[in-house]
């Protein structure tokens, strides 16, 4: 398998790399398989920010992610392209039969990008840190298992045993992005109990070190952040060149999605990813001109649903909400909203077809775990009809829906104004409400205002929102699909499943938690996906495409659907020619 | 002297004090704060959340984080920004200045052109070029800032002769200082000519109908019957005249340039204060917001002051006053 | 939120200015075109061809439609007619004429049905047969006439820049005659009142508003809370030139005189002091109500402006302020200068005012 | 002056005014003809007085004269030749080298003719840099000596002075100054003195007869009292309405049997023939007002200064008023007479002292009314003469609507106004009817004192005689007390009956007016002077 192949490649290199070294501390580095490329050369890459933190214990936005994942490296890693995961620091590794015991052998003779080497005490300190409680840093939620802690023992200097509480199905790719801290640099602060203000922007940056591919050159706050190869990064390409290619990375902030644009257009970021279809229509007609291209990475994680508030007003503070629950508890009436919404026109219109219609939160985007064998509703007002008679709403004064004590359907969008193209579905659903005679009212209102009723006041009737899942894989979306989860968000603190149909999610939820072989495991995710598109706990819409540009001239460049869609092989880009080395 | 200026310094005192409540008052009514972002993270966990509100305090009631950043403000820091973990001050000092640097030439330019320009118009009254001045003024302040800017990145792009945004080259930063300085000057055309279209058109009408007060006046008659020449009547004579309401003006037009800075420079990439704050207000990053509001509010403090000195400068009848 | 300055002190003056009779016709002339204007966005429903929320799906961004005297035959027509149009090529957007489906633009036609103060009606000024249609500027990304939406829109914005501008200057009138009128520690405490409110940024104070309102309140009427708020808070200004007047006006001899008659405060204030600002602030909020229409732009690109599917100059222009809708769709561009002889049209009116004010003391 | 028509070289005749016209159109569209058919002849060295009541057209032809016209007066017909040019006809350009340069304008108010922020040297200097070629040291000399001429002793001083540190007549000297530093064939003084109080008034008088006499200066001279024309004026043009409806000399014009050049020669004829009151006065001994000690000090701080300072106002000023008299308190400006009437009309509290009316400390304070001097300031714009007039007696909440209806229009009968104006607002009356409303709405009040602050001192003096007039028929019907404030001293002989002469805060004579021209007080004696260079009739006639 692959697996193998890859360890056959880095056994050969290692011995290749001891042939040279002679008794020096063997490197083992990693060969790729990507086109081998020249070195030099400079990329910039615009952001909406400036990175908040280097510290990648506390980081949180996706600006300081994609930077700090420049700098760091975790032991085993999803490739973006392929969403599978894939050797990283870890050279190999190998899981107990019962799934709880997952055993990792460690490369050794890498260094930090300042020299200093890395072995298990390392990845010790680091997942120390991560899960201790008093840091709260983020990741450590993902790193309980079954409820607890995973156990993380060092077994010789360079192999780590992690033990979880219960069988993982996901357990390799838990440790994706999880950056390896450098034990010398950071074990102070932490023992002071002030490693959430270590690595800020304004540390001297050799004061910071990681395995990554770039290590931190100079920040220039509120403009760029620099970033210059590591030259004892552990990749290799296929030629023995040591890699990364470029000999510095530029993230320039501009904050406006416009001014990214015009940015990219003018040849001053090489890069851009998160383009709206609308610009990219506006940027497609000059690819040949101004030496660029746009990609459509096809559908991406994100989906867009509409979402009726179903929450237990157990405090009786919300009576409108609670008498209109009447209807969003019916699932006849979410299956007519379903049927009476044209995705079609959504994806036209706002997507400009750079875009799919979804039945679930799966998106065909997530090529492992989409199950196509659920059809995408085609609008049909006849049957939107149908499901509201037989739910016992009427029509009164020629089209106006009335439920069956005479009340006119009639509700609120919610929309965060801050994402346009949330807020032109918000107004296509209402319009396409109105032909079944429900009065729709779309309310814009600032994103965390939005949230805030979602999460906190429960005063909202319904929303279009939109989540991104965290990874291809399902076990991530169980924070929203369990009745229990924390991100529950149509029914959040539900103590237990509310209808068969919720308890039977629950349950092939937990099932594809501990079931270690991937067909049962799809086979099971796609019943989930089956109960979704019938039972409609949230009508979901549709999911845009993940849309980049490059210019021409950049090699190995290979956009994705997951996050750092364009600069994620930052490692392995090259300029083709000279002139595009800046 | 000594008392005036104590007077204007506790005026300026109070002022900070009190937007620094308003503003406390205000976060704490506007639903939702800095970690709401973060609970719709399907991967981290309400307990993690909780645990984070507490570290930055924001389950403490209002009047004890007032307290908290009144200490942290006397030390200098003005509060620690949520998302930077650093102290706001810090990350306030460097985008003050980028934003200085972009809006005092604009301030300056904007009045250079407007002044002579506004006093030629206070001349031409109901003529052709009077009605131009009307219409030219009326369409200018009717364009939305963000729109200027917008249509500068895009002559800049259409052009290839100026940079689309940004402060300074990539590749000028490890050239000479010459060459670096040259590269800013350049960055800053754009940005600077936006300002000045955004702001011009209100201190041109200021300008012309001062002036145009003062013409009516009799010392204006009185001058023409000696027979003053035009120029001398309206730049020598008239200009001095009207400068006293323009003065307080100028000092005003420091506050109102900062709040047209704040669109321009989120559209055309600058690193001033105005992607920063708008980036804050977003995310609720309080003390951030405050701080940066703190600034401006210094900012338009020092506009007054220099008004005042302005005045002090060229105003005999206070000058003499003192 | 802050809003350009407009200290315009109108208080200073001293001789009879000679006013021209230019001035009276300029005065005429700006409040007919106003009447007009709020006339004709009053009356959107007749004037408009189409509903502001018509959702013409299969043309988003359609181009002007072209209004032809001469068809594809080339023979010349005494009526202007129109061709429908087909997106042909695939693409979302790209419109060819349809030269087999001509419509004659019509006038007095049935439409779509509006209300105007409760009186229903479908028949519009003008427009065309289906399947054609006439988009004078144009439709959005979600195939609405710009142009419907643009009288429609006005309605909104210009109460809006109304509303806001009265609040301030009422609230301003109130707070600056008494600091003006009682003086000393009152007015000290005003002052530095509207000093902080002049500073304080108002959008979190915006978003708090928005935030609180009700969801069940029309977006419209929500928006136009918001503005409403703005104009409170606005105060500041329009106070302190309310109090500078107040001020100078204490120590006129009328005001003098009456005292010497056994005045009492309230009467000067209601009769004397109140009614001499009446006219300041009328010019104020001349000056302020194009301010306020123009914040109405800016909040809806901040997006705290008037939601859908309700148009607004605002949202309009927010909307046309995008890059690929500036350099993609000029049309978008168009009702970013209805504002513009609006504007002119108060400029002239708080010119001439002004002037009169002048000549007048 | 080189381009001028060469035909033409009667240099004697050197202005020449021939039937001009000259309208103004008002903002509310009517036309109103200030000039026409003026016709007017000045040779070299000649000097012309012009007389007229306010309104009659003098100072639209000075500022015609100059082209100087405000934006709304245009010419109709007529011509001013310049020299034999017609001046209609010049360019900008040439215009501007006649202004200043050959034709100089002193204006009305001295106080509003200079820049307040630009330095006197500076504004000096501008005109004469304006008209030559000088260097910058000649430049300062000749303004220094221009200076001197005027009779500033210290010109330095008044070189780097700003109009607000000089006192009125100081700044009309400056603007004499500037019309004549470029040494100007012919002079238009428009009212100049009409601004000043009586002292300076003299002392501005004399100098410009004594320039006209050593510069042989032509001069235009245009004002409303004959007196002062009887020294300067070789030949007098009486305008009314717009036209000139009589010239001659000052002797010719004394024959003339027109009334209305008797009128604006002699204004006190009016106030002979007025009612006398010696009965009502007599029969009434009892003091009304009392003043008792009074004093009242300022302070004032200064701007961007800590320093507090006191001007002394008054200090202990007593005296009695008598039910139904008249008595007048002069005094230049600054001698503490306006703080006066403005503690005992209850707008200031006196430091220390007591003022009693009828024996009480405690008075109503609508039982004394004030006349101001400024109509136009004291009523309110935006009311009709009804709403004016009735003001004090809805204060008072006295009877019914109707009723101060009705009782408005006596009043505005009994003051010299005709009812049918009631409805009018002020900017429709013209000055004198404005202080007349003022004087209805004081009597509507049924004070028992009145006091006229400098009430007349703006008007021209036929108009004034015409009010004291109108004053003194309403005393003798009435039994009104009137405590008139003045700077000067126009027809008081024939007002008053008794005279309190005010200096620096202090009350230095009271006396009768007869007396006044032979009083040793040195305060009393410089405004007899003054008034008697002037020649103001009044005071003539008591010696």
């Amino acid at each position: 398998m692959r697996f193998r192949a890859l360890a056959r490649i880095v056994c050969f290199f290692l011995w290749c790399v001891s042939m040279l070294a002679g008794a020096q501390a063997q490197e083992e580095l990693l060969r790729t398989t990507s086109e081998a490329g020249n070195r030099g050369g400079n990329l910039v890459i615009a952001q909406r920010s400036e990175p908040r933190t280097f510290n990648p214990v506390t980081a949180v936005d996706q600006n300081s992610f994609g930077v700090n994942a420049r700098m760091q490296a975790d032991l085993i890693h999803i490739n973006r392209v392929t969403q599978k995961t894939e050797p990283a620091l870890a050279k190999s590794w190998t899981a107990s039969k019962d799934g709880t015991q997952f055993t990792v052998k460690l490369r050794q003779g890498l260094k930090f990008s300042d020299g200093a080497p890395f072995d298990a005490d390392d990845v010790l300190f680091s997942f120390k840190v991560y899960l201790d409680e008093a840091v709260h840093s983020p990741q450590r939620d993902l790193l309980i298992i079954g409820g607890k802690p995973m156990v993380v023992q060092k077994v010789d200097e360079y192999t780590v045993r992690f033990i979880f509480s219960a069988p993982y199905s996901a357990a390799e790719r838990v440790f994706d992005s999880l950056a390896m801290l450098p034990r010398h640099l950071l074990e102070k602060d932490y023992q002071e109990g002030k490693i959430n203000q270590a690595w800020a922007l304004n540390t001297p940056p050799d004061k910071i070190a990681g395995l990554g591919a770039f290590r931190l050159k100079q920040v220039i706050p509120g403009e760029r952040v620099l970033l210059e190869r590591n030259p004892n990064y552990w990749k290799i390409d296929a030629k023995g060149q040591r890699l990364p290619y470029l000999d510095q990375l530029t993230f320039v902030v501009v904050p406006s999605q416009d001014a990214q644009v015009i940015r990219f257009q003018a040849g001053d970021s090489q890069i851009i990813s998160g383009l709206s279809a609308e610009n990219y229509a506006v940027l497609e007609p000059e690819q040949q001109t101004r030496h660029f291209k746009l990609y459509d990475a096809g559908p991406g994680l994100e989906y867009n649903f509409l979402m009726f508030n179903l929450n237990d007003d157990t405090e009786g503070r919300l009576p409108e909400v609670v008498r209109k629950q009447k209807w969003f508890r019916d699932v006849r009436f979410r299956q007519a909203v379903s049927a009476a919404i044209d995705r079609g026109a959504i994806v036209r219109l706002v997507y400009r077809n750079r875009g799919v219609g979804l039945a679930t939160h799966v998106s065909p985007g997530n090529r492992a775990w989409y199950d196509a064998a659920v059809a995408v509703p085609v609008r049909s007002l006849d049957k939107a009809r149908e499901l509201l008679k037989t739910a016992g709403f009427s029509w009164k004064d020629g089209n106006t829906l009335v439920d069956s004590s005479g009340q006119p359907v009639e509700f609120t969008i919610l929309v965060s104004s801050s994402n346009t193209q949330r807020g032109q579905i918000a107004t296509l659903v209402q319009e396409d409400l109105k032909a079944i005679g429900i009065a729709a009212h779309v309310v814009p209102m600032e994103g965390r205002s939005a949230n805030d009723r979602v999460l906190n006041s429960h005063d909202y009737e319904a929303i279009v929102m939109g989540l991104v899942s965290g990874d291809a894989d399902p076990t991530p979306d169980m924070n929203v699909l369990m009745s229990n989860a924390q991100t529950h968000l149509w029914h959040l603190n539900e103590k237990s499943p509310a209808t068969p149909w919720e308890a039977e999610i629950d349950q092939l939820m937990q099932k594809q938690l501990v079931t270690l072989d991937y067909q049962k495991r799809k086979k099971i995710y796609d019943r989930v996906q089956e109960v979704l598109a019938q039972q409609l706990p949230v009508v979901y819409l549709a999911s845009p495409d993940i849309l980049v540009g490059a210019q021409e001239d950049l090699g190995n460049f290979r956009p994705a659907i997951i996050e750092q869609y364009t600069f994620w092989n930052a490692d392995e880009l090259f300029w083709h020619t000279p002139a595009g080395r800046h | 002297m000594i008392r005036y200026l104590a007077r204007r310094i506790g005026h300026a005192f109070l002022l900070l004090f009190g937007v620094s409540i308003l503003l406390f008052l205000m976060f704490q009514a506007a639903p939702g704060d800095f970690l709401s972002e973060i609970r719709l993270n399907e991967q981290i966990s309400p307990q993690t959340v909780a645990h984070l509100r507490a570290q930055y305090g924001l389950d403490q009631p209002m009047p004890v984080r007032y307290w908290k950043w009144l200490k942290s403000t006397a030390k200098g820091e003005l509060g620690y920004s949520f998302a930077y973990n650093t102290p706001a001050a810090e990350l306030l000092w460097p985008r003050a200045r980028n934003t200085l640097l972009l809006s005092v030439p604009a301030l300056l330019l904007s009045w250079l052109i407007a002044v002579p320009l506004g006093v030629l118009a206070a001349g031409w009254k109901g003529n052709w070029a009077d009605r131009l001045f009307s219409g030219g003024t009326s369409v200018l302040l009717a364009l939305p800032d963000v729109l200027i800017a917008l249509l500068a990145l895009l002559i800049a792009l259409k052009t290839g002769r100026f940079p689309v945004g940004g402060m300074t080259s990539v590749s000028a930063q490890d050239q000479d200082n010459w060459a670096r300085l040259r590269d800013l000057a350049w960055h800053m055309v754009l940005p600077v000519a936006a300002l000045v279209i955004g702001s011009v058109a209100i201190i041109l009408r200021h300008v012309r109908a001062s002036v145009r007060e003062v013409l009516e006046s009799t010392y204006m008659r009185a001058a023409e019957g000696h027979g003053l020449s035009q120029r001398k009547i309206l730049f020598g004579y008239a200009l001095p005249a009207a400068a006293n309401p323009l003065i307080s003006l100028f000092g005003l037009s420091v506050a109102f340039l900062l709040s047209v800075s704040l669109l321009v420079e989120v559209v055309m990439s600058w690193p001033g204060m105005g992607p920063l704050l708008l980036e804050a207000i977003l995310a609720r990053d309080l003390f951030l917001v405050i701080g940066a509001v703190m600034f401006s509010t210094l900012f338009l403090i020092g506009g007054n002051l220099l008004a005042d000195v302005l005045l002090y400068v060229f105003d005999p009848r206070i000058r003499r006053q003192a | 939120m802050k809003l350009p300055f407009a200290d315009r002190s109108a208080d200073r003056s001293h001789k009879k200015a000679g006013v021209r009779g230019s001035a009276r016709f300029k005065l005429t002339w700006a409040i007919w075109f106003l009447v007009a204007i709020h006339a004709v966005v009053v009356l959107a429903g007749f004037f408009a061809p189409y509903n502001y929320e018509t959702q013409d799906r299969e043309h988003p961004y359609a181009a002007p439609t072209k209004i032809h005297f001469v068809d594809c035959a080339g023979k010349f027509h005494l009526r202007p007619f129109v061709y429908a149009t087909r997106n042909d090529d695939g693409s979302v957007i790209g419109y060819n004429e349809d030269c087999s489906q001509p419509a004659k633009v019509g006038i007095f036609v049935h439409g779509d049905e509006y209300s105007i103060v409760g009186v229903h009606s479908t028949r519009h000024l003008f427009g065309v047969q289906s399947p054609a249609s006439i988009f004078l500027m144009g439709t959005d990304g979600f195939g609405r006439d710009q142009f419907s939406r643009l009288l429609y829109g006005g309605q909104v914005s210009l109460f809006a820049g109304f509303v806001a501008a009265s609040f301030s200057a009422l609230v301003g009138l109130l707070l600056g005659g008494i600091a003006g009128m009682y003086g000393g520690r009152v007015d000290d405490i005003a002052m530095r009142l509207a000093e902080i409110f002049i500073t304080v940024p108002w959008f979190y104070f915006l978003i708090a508003v928005r935030a609180f309102l009700p969801l069940q309140i029309s977006p419209v009427v929500a928006f136009l809370l918001v503005i409403a708020v703005i104009g409170v808070v606005g105060w500041g200004r329009p106070a302190r030139l309310v109090r500078g007047v107040v001020l100078s006006a204490r120590e006129r001899n009328f005001v003098l005189a009456a005292r010497g008659f056994g005045a009492s405060n309230s009467y000067l204030l209601r009769r004397h002091l109140m009614p001499l600002t009446f006219r300041v602030m009328l010019t104020q909020m001349a000056v302020l109500i194009p301010q306020f229409i123009l914040a109405e732009v800016i909040l809806s690109f901040l997006g705290l402006g008037v939601g859908e599917p309700f148009p607004s100059w605002g949202n309009m222009l927010a909307r046309a302020q995008q890059y690929n809708v500036l350099v993609s769709y000029w049309w978008m561009l168009l009702p970013g200068l209805a504002p513009v002889p609006v504007f002119l049209a108060y400029h002239s009116l708080a010119e001439t005012l002004q002037e009169r004010i002048k000549s007048n003391i | 002056m080189t381009s001028g028509n060469p035909g033409f070289s009667k240099s004697e005749e050197f202005l020449r005014v021939s039937s001009l016209s000259m309208d103004y159109h008002a903002a509310n569209g009517d036309v109103i003809h200030a000039l026409h058919n003026v016709d007017l002849k000045i040779g070299a060295g000649e000097s012309v007085g012009v007389l007229g009541e306010s309104g009659s057209g003098k100072s639209s032809l000075a500022q015609t004269l100059l082209h100087l016209l405000p934006g709304n007066g245009q010419i109709v017909s007529g011509r001013v030749d310049y020299q034999g040019r017609n001046l209609a006809k010049l360019t900008a350009q040439q215009l501007r080298k006649i202004r200043g340069g050959e034709i100089a304008l002193i204006s009305q108010e001295p106080a509003l003719a200079l820049n307040p922020v630009l330095s006197l040297g500076r504004q000096l200097a501008d005109v004469l840099k304006t008209h030559s070629n000088l260097s910058h040291d000649e430049v300062l000399l000749r303004c220094g000596k221009i200076l001197r001429d005027v009779g500033f002793p210290d010109t330095e001083r008044v070189m780097r002075a700003y109009p607000h540190e000089l006192s009125g007549g100081q700044r009309q000297r400056v603007a004499i100054a500037q019309a004549l530093i470029c040494g100007p064939k012919l002079l238009i003084a428009d009212e100049p003195l009409s601004a000043l109080d009586t002292a300076t008034q003299a002392d501005i008088l004399e100098l410009l007869q004594n320039l006209k006499r050593e510069l042989g200066l032509a001069m235009i001279f245009i004002t409303h009292n004959a007196g002062m024309l009887s020294t300067l004026a070789d030949e007098i043009l009486v305008m009314r309405n717009g036209a000139v409806t009589a010239h001659g000399s000052l002797n010719e014009l004394q024959d003339s049997a027109d009334e209305y050049v008797q009128r604006v020669l002699f204004p006190e004829k009016n106030l002979l023939s007025a009612p006398h009151k010696t009965s009502t006065a007599a029969a009434d001994e009892k003091s009304l007002l009392q003043v008792r000690n009074l004093s009242k000090r300022f302070v004032q701080r200064r701007m961007l200064s800590r320093k507090k300072f006191a001007v002394q106002s008054l200090e202990e000023v007593s005296f009695n008023l008598k039910k139904g008299s008249t008595v007048a308190v002069i005094g230049r400006s600054g001698s503490g007479k306006s703080t006066l009437a403005r503690c005992i009309a209850g707008f200031e509290m006196p430091d220390s002292g007591k003022i009693l009316l009828e024996g009480q400390q405690e008075y109503r304070q609508r039982d004394v009314q004030m006349i101001f001097q400024d109509a136009a300031t004291s009523l309110n714009p935006r009311f009709t003469a009804r709403q004016i007039i009735a003001e004090p007696m809805e204060i008072a909440r006295w009877k019914t609507e109707v009723d101060r209806t009705a009782r408005t229009l006596e009043l505005m009968e009994e003051v010299g106004l005709d009812a049918a104006w009631a409805l009018r607002l002020p900017v429709e009356f013209s000055g004198g009817q404005r202080q007349r409303l003022a004087l209805a709405r004081a009597l509507a009040a049924e004070p028992k004192l009145l006091i006229l602050d400098e009430a007349f001192s703006g008007f021209d003096l036929p108009l004034q005689a015409q009010m004291m007039r109108l004053l003194m028929e309403l005393q003798s019907r009435h039994g009104l007390t009137y405590l008139y404030i003045s700077h000067d001293l126009n027809f008081i002989s024939l007002f008053a009956e008794e005279v309190i002469v005010m200096d620096a805060g202090r009350i230095v004579e009271r006396t009768v007016p007869a007396n006044l021209a032979h009083s040793a007080v040195p305060a009393t004696c410089e405004l007899v002077e003054a008034s008697e260079k002037l020649h103001v009739p009044g005071v003539e006639a008591t010696v």
